[in-house]
């Protein structure tokens, strides 16, 4: 991500014009409505319209023009990102390379890896997933299992990686693999970038909670990565996974732009049911709409700090607390308005909004899960930022 | 008000018998795999519901029916226990329609003739009841029901299957079978109107309203008990997460909510069973911390679960997804509260229309 | 307390007339306004009122005859105390005698104990303060260090006491003392009863949160305690606290009648506010008066549940967090209604009931903290009755 | 709504110099004895609140007046970050009512014959301004003031100490000093009516209530601060009560509250500054979460520092009841979030009329 300029007079002269190239050019392009990203014909919609993006300039806005982005400052992508859902715009199915793999190779990747794997990544030509849970390593990362083992011009990848994330449609892997079995818990680990075409992988796709082919197991047998996709030191994969989540927390994955449009939808939905909506609807539909609006403010604030240079890494655990409870506080205040047709899903001719409301509900409720769970976040909170002793 | 109404008893060790026969029948005729199956089936099937022969056989699905059609002529308090095990169950179908509402409906107004034809069936299982009341827009399990109890403009009627025609409104829980009724309401389908249509449907709504609420505590008991289950059992950073403190108050906190929702469960079925004054506030009292309760049970379900709890291979969502659609049905928490501040707060009000 | 009948016919018939004459008595004589007992003109005035409840009868209606209760059921006494608070019944003086240490001496007292103690404390004759608290042992009961030494005919007491109600204006204290200062912290305690007009004795008031002179510390000096003043087996005070501590956790201090009462003047306070209070306003007001109902259905569930001859001792922490928090509510709905005239206090004229509501507010605001915080009691649910594994 | 507000710049270094030099001359001229001596002088005294001499020397009284009369000049974000440090002092005395609220209002309505009489000599902390707006019942520090800013009618007027009769009205926060206002509203007495006065008047409520707003954030802050420096050292268990889960999560929690209604108080104060179309939502999110964020923060440090901090000898009191009254003070939440309701939600409202 490109240096950031303080807000001055010219800053702020350039910003407004930036807002409305983006604004333009997003409500002539945005698509209006694709399918689940879960599905092989929803996937590929959405890398069309990722490829489409990333031809305009706008998939990475942010990363240098070298990389295929147009060295936006950070205030420049905050805007980029309220335009963006403003507009209607869908997720990034380049979210788990773009937000999760990026700001580790950009932080410790080397050029090479960089010049090698960052382009692709943006233009959707190469998508990635993310592999670091496995089934007894959840909350607890740092018990990954999964091993690599030193052979000559690479290692050998053997174990199990689940909850990856359409897994079944990427080309490509990346995460924790332990090559030290003796060093303690959180050494030991090394992060690696895996095919996932390569010989001795399976992909096993499995259901979320709301019925969507979103998951994957990613089985390893004897798989063979070279060395130039290992990201970070030997030894070093708990700082790169560090570099990646602590950009998954903040700002990276969940800029207010995606809140404050969902906010936006929820006044819309209320002022077509108000009369059907209850006193206490109401009073959830202007909370839920003013948590977002913190939540704004918040995220400006701190992107102030970055600009200034500061660092706002424990912070980030702020962040997410705020942005995963105010998501599910605001389908919860829309279930509450549609009352006894909040049921209803996609398809059913009576759904508001085609079922929108009960699918953001179910995806909304694995915002306090993942990225590490609220309550290590409030853990971190206390240990970090207050001080407090560890248990 | 200002005095407390006296005290239900405490469950009789009939009752408590009777209770603990559902939940034995209940987890073996439905199983979660049944429930789970229950998603399956194409959304107009007409076969019966899961379970619903071997329920009817033991008595469940007619137990407030007349016994001279072969029912129960359970009160409220007793079927209120069955209600619970069917939620603990996540059971499919509408026992709540056919045996809470319509069942009791149909005996007080049908007339013999009507009664005579339906009730008997009813009870043996060979005919489900679907119940459509004002302010419900979609009727449960329409597809499946031989006779339908609808009301139109303060009457009830009574119509055949063959007269009404359906569109199916998926719900997010899938074994919840939704549909918009279109039919054409006549004197000849007309059970009742004017006050005497009115007193009965209020009581019916607040039958259904209790039913859900005695399910959602069942449904909400379930969620922890499996929660904690997994809580014991699951390591993480060494430890089984059931002993970090953040696991524990969650668990405690929805446990708490369940424990002081059931006595209000108990109390508003005795309200049912006694048509005292204070039905409607001791209903919505139930509905309204049941529905709480089992929202909280689900949120804490799922967070305590983590991401192994997100998926829909996973039992949990079925509970889940079970506890959502029926804390919003028959009036939601926020609905119930308005209507209890309504009855409490404003002298001169009777409360909202039904939810 | 006398065996609890099953609720036949007949009980209901007997409950009903006892409710009808508590309720005759107590609307004839029930003081208007008292007051603060924290005041030693408020502290006498209480006892009046307490001798004067004894001397009908009604100052332990549960008790057994003989010292001096009318043997009623649990039913009866909680239909009691409805009556009391719906008749605007002050809190009870000799509390801290007889809900915390009376439990106590009917499980683990000797007959002597029981027929010495009873009824000098129930006629608030002798008026009880409790010592469990020190400054280090506060959650932590078994932290007590103050200590109690072997002597000729009974022991030596030293040490220091702390937040305890009333000490300065009552006769005798009973709480927790170690006897063995090489056993495990549960072990080696005892309980004593220490008179404090005893030499040795010094009481030191202070003030709680409200102002009012409600608390003391007691410093024990080479206090001299008979062995006829120890409750229950010497190392065996842990027993004896918990038999204390299960009661007041549960029905006995806190039935639901205080609240059912508070909830009802909410309800009389919104409909006299009406006016100028919100949509927010009016739901607080509903919710906590439903609070108070499902603590009383809760309550009568419990009751049911003993009369059958059940336990319900961990079931007691689910009761604490319920009226804790309950009591909480109302008084949160209260301060809302009341907007800019909330922070009145007693004496204010513009007042609204005299300051009663910041008043009760700070009261209430002591429920999630003594007798077991509630994150203690929340624990107790997580360990005791679902079987969870301690930290 | 559509296009979100462009964000507040950091503040700059000058500005968090001004907060420093604040929060030092405040830790010097208020520490927490000085906040208890207040509670024990008698509420009819006139004598000037305490350490307003130094604050007035330091220029912080005077930081909203004109710098023709002795004053700062500053603009809302400038002495919002003041207000902070005063809330996390618990400074007493109408430093709110003086400066944010009164001397703005005189400046823009009182003409030169009464700005020459009052604005230097309250910049200069000679004269104490008072305010009795609309919907407040009673009158902050009124038996101190020199003058007093009254709303009648819609109308402003200035009416002098001499000319009102008090009465006392103690608050919970016995730093507090609140009384009931009676006087005689005339020609002489009135600064301005109609759509003018309605301005300002306005204006000066969302004034009141940023600054309500900036001192409960600095309230809550000390809150928490006082707490997390008390739960490193008591211990019970064995172990510092910091290091439970339950202790944490409460204090990170309450962090996490205050951490988002900062970000809101300084947009509001842009707002305030911008008299953009926008401030009255601005004012009321902020006002909103910085009552909810200081009465968590209250909540969470009374349970943390459990009997400990339940005596009155325990400066923890001297901050809760300060987040209380200023939580209920110039709107509460549930008013503000009424009035963001109104805006947002009824396109036709104007929202409702100024608590």
């Amino acid at each position: 991500m490109s240096e950031a300029r303080a807000a001055t007079g010219d800053a702020a002269t350039d910003d407004a014009a930036f807002r409305a190239e983006a604004r333009a050019w997003l409500r002539a392009h945005v698509p209006r409505h694709l399918p689940p990203m879960g599905s092989p014909e929803g996937f590929a919609a959405h890398v069309a319209w990722e490829r489409a993006l990333f031809d305009a300039g706008w998939a990475v806005p942010a990363w240098p023009a070298r990389y295929g982005g147009r060295d936006a400052t950070i205030a420049q992508w905050l805007i980029f990102e309220e335009e963006y859902y403003a507009a209607g715009g869908p997720p990034h199915v380049t979210q788990n390379g773009v937000s999760l793999l990026a700001p580790a190779l950009f932080e410790l990747g080397t050029d090479e890896q960089k010049d090698r794997l960052l382009r692709p990544m943006a233009a959707a030509e190469v998508l990635w997933a993310q592999g670091w849970s496995e089934p007894g390593a959840g909350s607890d990362l740092a018990a990954v299992r999964s091993t690599a083992t030193r052979v000559d011009g690479g290692w050998r990848l053997h174990g199990q990686k689940t909850w990856s994330t359409r897994a079944s449609f990427c080309h490509a892997m990346h995460g924790l693999f332990r090559t030290d079995p003796d060093a303690p818990r959180h050494k030991g680990l090394t992060y690696f970038l895996v095919p996932l075409d390569a010989p001795g992988v399976r992909v096993s796709g499995f259901r979320r909670l709301d019925g969507d082919l979103d998951f994957a197991e990613v089985f390893l047998d004897d798989v063979f990565v070279p060395d130039r996709d290992v990201v970070g030191a030997v030894g070093g994969g708990w700082k790169v996974a560090m570099a990646t989540t602590g950009s998954e927390r903040g700002m990276i994955l969940r800029s207010p732009g995606r809140f404050l449009a969902a906010a936006q939808r929820l006044v819309e939905l209320y002022r077509r049911a108000r009369a059907t909506a209850s006193p206490l609807d109401r009073a959830a539909v202007a909370r839920a709409w003013m948590d977002a609006q913190a939540y704004q403010h918040y995220t400006w604030q701190q992107a102030g700090k970055l600009a200034a240079g500061q660092s706002v890494a424990a912070e980030s655990s702020v962040a997410k607390l705020a942005w995963s409870e105010l998501d599910v506080a605001i389908c919860d205040a829309a279930l509450g308005v549609l009352g006894p047709r909040a049921e209803l899903v996609e398809g059913a001719p009576d759904a508001v909004d085609d079922g929108a409301w009960i699918k953001a509900y179910q995806f909304a409720l694995a915002g306090p899960i993942y990225a590490g769970t609220n309550e290590i976040q409030l853990n971190v909170v206390a240990e970090r930022l207050l001080g407090l002793p560890r248990e | 008000m200002r005095v407390p109404p006296p005290a239900p008893p405490a469950p009789t060790d009939e009752q408590l018998a009777l209770r603990d026969t559902a939940r034995a029948l209940l987890s073996r005729e439905c199983p979660p795999a049944r429930v789970r199956a229950a998603w399956d089936e194409p959304a107009e099937a007409a076969a019966a519901p899961p379970a619903w022969v071997a329920l009817a056989r033991a008595g469940v699905v007619g137990m407030t029916a007349p016994e001279r059609f072969g029912g129960g002529g359970l009160d409220a308090p007793d079927w209120a226990l069955v209600m619970e095990e069917a939620g603990r169950a996540a059971l499919p179908g509408p026992l709540l329609e056919t045996t809470a509402v319509a069942i009791p409906l149909l005996a007080a107004l049908g007339g013999d003739a009507l009664c005579d034809r339906w009730l008997g069936g009813a009870a043996a299982g060979r005919a489900v009841l679907a119940v459509g009341l004002g302010g419900a827009p979609y009727v449960a399990d329409a597809a499946r029901a031989h006779l339908l109890v609808l009301e139109h403009a303060g009457e009830v009627h009574a119509v055949e299957r063959a007269a009404v025609t359906l569109t199916a409104q998926p719900s997010v829980d899938g074994a919840r079978r939704l549909a918009r009724v279109a039919w054409q309401p006549s004197a000849a389908t007309c059970l009742a109107d004017g006050p005497r249509a009115a007193a009965q449907l209020a009581a019916a709504f607040d039958r259904g309203a209790l039913a859900a609420a005695a399910q959602l505590v069942g449904v909400a008991r379930h969620l922890i008990e499996a929660t904690v289950d997994y809580a014991k059992v699951r390591t993480q950073f060494g430890r089984a997460i059931g002993s970090f403190q953040a696991v524990k108050h969650h668990l405690a906190r929805a446990h708490v909510a369940i424990e002081l929702a059931w006595p209000c469960v108990w109390r508003a079925a005795h309200a049912v069973a006694g048509a005292g004054a204070d039905r409607a506030i001791a209903v919505s009292l139930a509905k309204a911390r049941a529905s709480a309760a089992a929202l909280g049970a689900a949120r804490a379900a799922l967070q305590c679960h983590g991401a192994i709890g997100y998926s829909f291979e996973h039992d949990l969502h079925l509970w889940m997804k079970r506890a959502w659609t029926l804390a919003a049905a028959w009036g939601d928490a926020a609905w119930h509260t308005e209507r209890v501040a309504a009855l409490i707060l404003d002298p001169t009000s009777q409360g909202p229309a039904h939810a």
